[in-house]
């Protein structure tokens, strides 16, 4: 059967330079990085010039760069230090973040931090103006999805981060899904702290990094060994490390020949599917869009059961996003942009990327309508749409 | 491998019974939207109140779905009383189990048989013990 | 040139198995566990089965074990649930937890905890008795590490268990040595709550467990999507926790063998350096030590340059912990037992592990006592002793 | 590849001028054990201030030794004036740099010098300015 795999939002496949570069250390690269003899110091030279690699690719210095064991820790990092260097009780965030910042938020609300959630537009846009009018004196920190995982929508970062200079606030963004797949230069940036995960860009999971600009003071969130500059203990995890690195210098290279690739891809999927099949309706910005998300509402029907049809076509997808599901709620994404429950539970996403192919959008749009259609026969909900159509006949 | 069954993916990919009943003796529907699951059943019933024939609509994941094609199928033919005492578990051991999360919706199929019952009692003025204080308004548990 | 690695405890190498099970898994299992189509169902199965497995190993339950990123991610998170879920302010540990326990413990001491740090005996052991002494009204956690990296000493935890359960006071101990190295069996133990890594069993880096008691309440300290039941956010490690699965379960294969091996390698390493080199002595208890951990301290000298030595001859060895080598100050272990910084200083830890073989064993035996020789004879320290040496002939 | 340069190791695996000498002109140690680095120089100073031989003892890491070592190379056949121009700098130069949490260890060559030369200054009854206010058992800068 054709497996064709379109979840790249949830992960991504290792590209083949990548698993080599892997398979090489964890042959022979798999030494302690802080040990003194001469695998040690081995390791010691590869973490640096990893740790350069990935600097280069985000524009930061090496020493801005801190591994983690992935975004989430990241992003639970970033409050860490904003809790622990800046005086006040106040933090910006908004609705539709990833669950990784919105439940560190919550936990600092259960702390006593008040937590301000902006609310987005029909898009999943927040902006500028309204990040500014909902500072206040005790504002410690301002954290803002660069690009939402589920709806693809793309924040005004730098609009945003322009505020929280003039104020002087740390501002921090969540970039896991938008690192790889939007142009980005953290030298020439109001970016204060960035998250970002190996594991969405073709490299391993479990591991990530956390951006801390030098004129930041860091403080470590997980205490332990002298690594990160004694920022973050835990032995060196080389292997995955060099598999980043790989990942990041392969997405380098040809990021504006991705970016647009996949961005024809996209549009060719969702305009195939607008114009196949009725009720239905793009979820997140137009334009204002990672090059790989294709998010839809279909009226009528339920998106687990769309999954589930796709996938005995060969088409993996997910509906909401893919940490959510195994939960009864609409994502809170959508019901952020002010989908009503029916529309929300209708939703249908779909994440390209560097391995998808032309003829992959073919195959999609030729058997997507029509499961669609057998799905909304089996609803209720579609009843009095088919007796208005027989209605008009 | 699927997140179901064989059983649950044959009744999700090829349901039984799907369809509305043209001035049906009895329909209900129960769930509501935002739980995410709908179900509506249409009954034809005789005049020995054995159920001759039974349709189903769903809005709902694969195992609310499957959960109810597989019910028509266990209510098809028995009498009122009997189909009254089919219950979620019975579903459940047919499809031969689903998810600890899912298993909400094996209840939705036996909630929207009752309805389909009370309105058929209600038309015809008869009673049935088994729906002594069934409301089909009520939110169907989670 | 001969490469002799003997510095198992900074971290292992994978075993050939774990080799082939990650190779594989990257390759063809490197999905995300939490979607719903065919791709995620698969990692689901893959998850469950790997936390079976290593459950099993260490004679937990399935739902007991959390993957973290490893020991130190561990260490932190056991020393949060007791913040989060028990009233007092006061917790038991000893002078010489690894830094990933220690520096916790003292970031919490920041934070207005109470902490008694338990001096060792000589041999790096604490007892029972004095943990009961320490136990105060607010006290909520007691926590040891069961055997210790840089001198390889085994604490009596399940005698330091009995005095927790009871006082009904939570138990932690950091195994992250212990495992796979000590016959260990949870089903049957005082144990609430352990530590544990990959790395040093062979499997790979940045993966690691908590064992948490299903009778403990567990709380979240990585905040983020629905992972380890809600308790552990971030994308499954699938490659790398199936590798950490097929370590546990060779680990387990012939756990006694391993260690009577190892056992028997590292007492003629012992004793055949304290037979051949005068004025050194064995750093940690004779038998309740970890079987693959030599540590001998040589008078007169300075452990980096035996290192280095050692490193011109292909001989990998560490002084003091892997982790503290950079910093100046001898390690708080050595120090800990009651080490004159000059004894301190001239350490050198040998850790043998399942590669280790005993013509290895010689090979150190020949090249080491020259070396000590040759350093000592560079040594101020050491004039004295010649002098002495000369006049006696 | 090693934690030093290929330099630093030669100087530290065949350091140069180790050992004593018999009834010196100067000694001098400086460092001490908690710090984990001990360096100990002799000096044979002829009548026109040349430092004929020198030879030293080091308890320390490989870039103590390997200072230690060219250090003694820097000095021998210098005068004493000249000598007492050579700085942690020049040590560093001539290894081709250290780690940067070993530059330490290249101070301690220079002061060990500055001790040796103040006992011969003080067995001799002579003053160099450049030792006015050195005091060896002050703890050498980390
Ligand atoms: C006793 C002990 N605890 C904790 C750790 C930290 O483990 P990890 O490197 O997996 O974070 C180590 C090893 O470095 C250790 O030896
Ligand atoms: C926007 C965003 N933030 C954070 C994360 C968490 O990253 P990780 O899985 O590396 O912990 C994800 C992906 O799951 C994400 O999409």
């Amino acid at each position: 059967m054709k497996r064709i795999y379109l979840d790249n939002s949830a992960t991504t496949q290792l590209k083949p330079e990548v698993l080599d570069v892997m398979i090489e250390a964890l042959k022979n690269h798999n030494f302690n990085a802080a040990s003194a003899h001469s695998y040690g110091q081995e390791g010691k030279l590869d973490l640096a010039k990893a740790r350069e690699t990935i600097a280069n690719f985000v524009g930061a210095e090496p020493r801005e760069i801190y591994f983690t064991s992935g975004g989430t820790e990241s992003d639970n990092w970033a409050v860490h230090i904003a809790k622990k260097t800046k005086k006040g009780k106040h933090m910006i965030t908004t609705t539709v973040e990833h669950h990784a910042m919105l439940h560190t938020m919550e936990e600092a609300q259960k702390e006593g931090y008040d937590v301000t959630f902006l609310p987005v537009d029909e898009y999943g846009l927040v902006t500028a103006k309204q990040v500014e009018e909902a500072l206040r004196e005790d504002t410690i920190l301002i954290s803002i999805l660069y690009g939402n995982n589920e709806i693809g929508t793309v924040m005004p970062i730098e609009e945003i981060g322009a505020v929280a200079k003039a104020h002087n606030i740390l501002f921090h963004t969540d970039a896991v899904q938008a690192v790889g797949n939007v142009p980005l230069d953290l030298s020439n940036s109001t970016i204060d702290m960035m998250s970002f995960s190996a594991h969405k860009i073709y490299g391993p999971k479990g591991i990530g990094s956390l951006f801390i600009r030098k004129t930041v003071r860091p403080y470590a969130f997980i205490h332990g060994g002298a690594q990160e500059r004694g920022y973050r203990g835990g032995t060196d995890n080389l292997p995955s490390i060099m598999g980043f690195a790989k990942a990041c210098e392969l997405a380098g290279e040809n990021l504006a020949g991705h970016i647009s690739r996949l961005t024809t891809l996209r549009d060719k999927l969702i305009h195939g599917i607008l114009e196949r099949v009725p009720h239905c309706k793009l979820n997140g910005h137009p334009t204002k869009r990672l090059p790989g998300n294709v998010n839809i509402s279909f009226e009528f029907i339920e998106g687990e059961s769309i999954l589930l049809m796709l996938d005995m076509t060969g088409i993996a997808a997910s509906s909401g996003s893919a940490c959510t599901s195994g939960s009864l709620d609409p994502s809170h994404v959508l019901m952020g942009i002010g989908l009503s429950h029916e529309i929300a539970h209708g939703s249908l996403r779909m994440t390209l990327g560097d391995f998808t192919r032309e003829e992959d959008i073919d195959y999609v749009l030729e058997k997507l309508p029509p499961i669609i259609q057998r799905l909304r026969e089996m609803s209720p909900l579609y009843e009095e749409e088919m007796r208005k159509q027989n209605g008009n006949v | 491998m699927a997140m179901y069954n064989d059983k649950v993916m044959d009744h999700f990919m090829n349901p039984r019974n799907v369809g509305e009943i043209e001035n049906p003796d009895g329909v209900g529907e129960v769930g509501n939207i935002r739980c995410g699951d709908i179900m509506k059943i249409y009954l034809r019933i005789n005049e020995d109140e054995v159920i001759e024939d039974i349709k189903f609509r769903t809005f709902g994941c694969g195992s609310a779905v499957a959960s109810s094609s597989i019910a028509t199928e266990l209510i098809k033919g028995k009498t009122v009383k009997e189909a009254l005492k089919i219950t979620n578990k019975d579903v459940l051991r047919e499809l031969g189990g689903l998810p600890v999360i899912k298993v909400h919706c094996s209840v939705l199929a036996e909630q929207a048989l009752k309805a389909a019952v009370l309105d058929y009692a209600t038309k015809t003025g008869k009673h049935y013990e088994e729906l002594d204080g069934f409301n089909p308004e009520e939110e169907h548990e989670h």
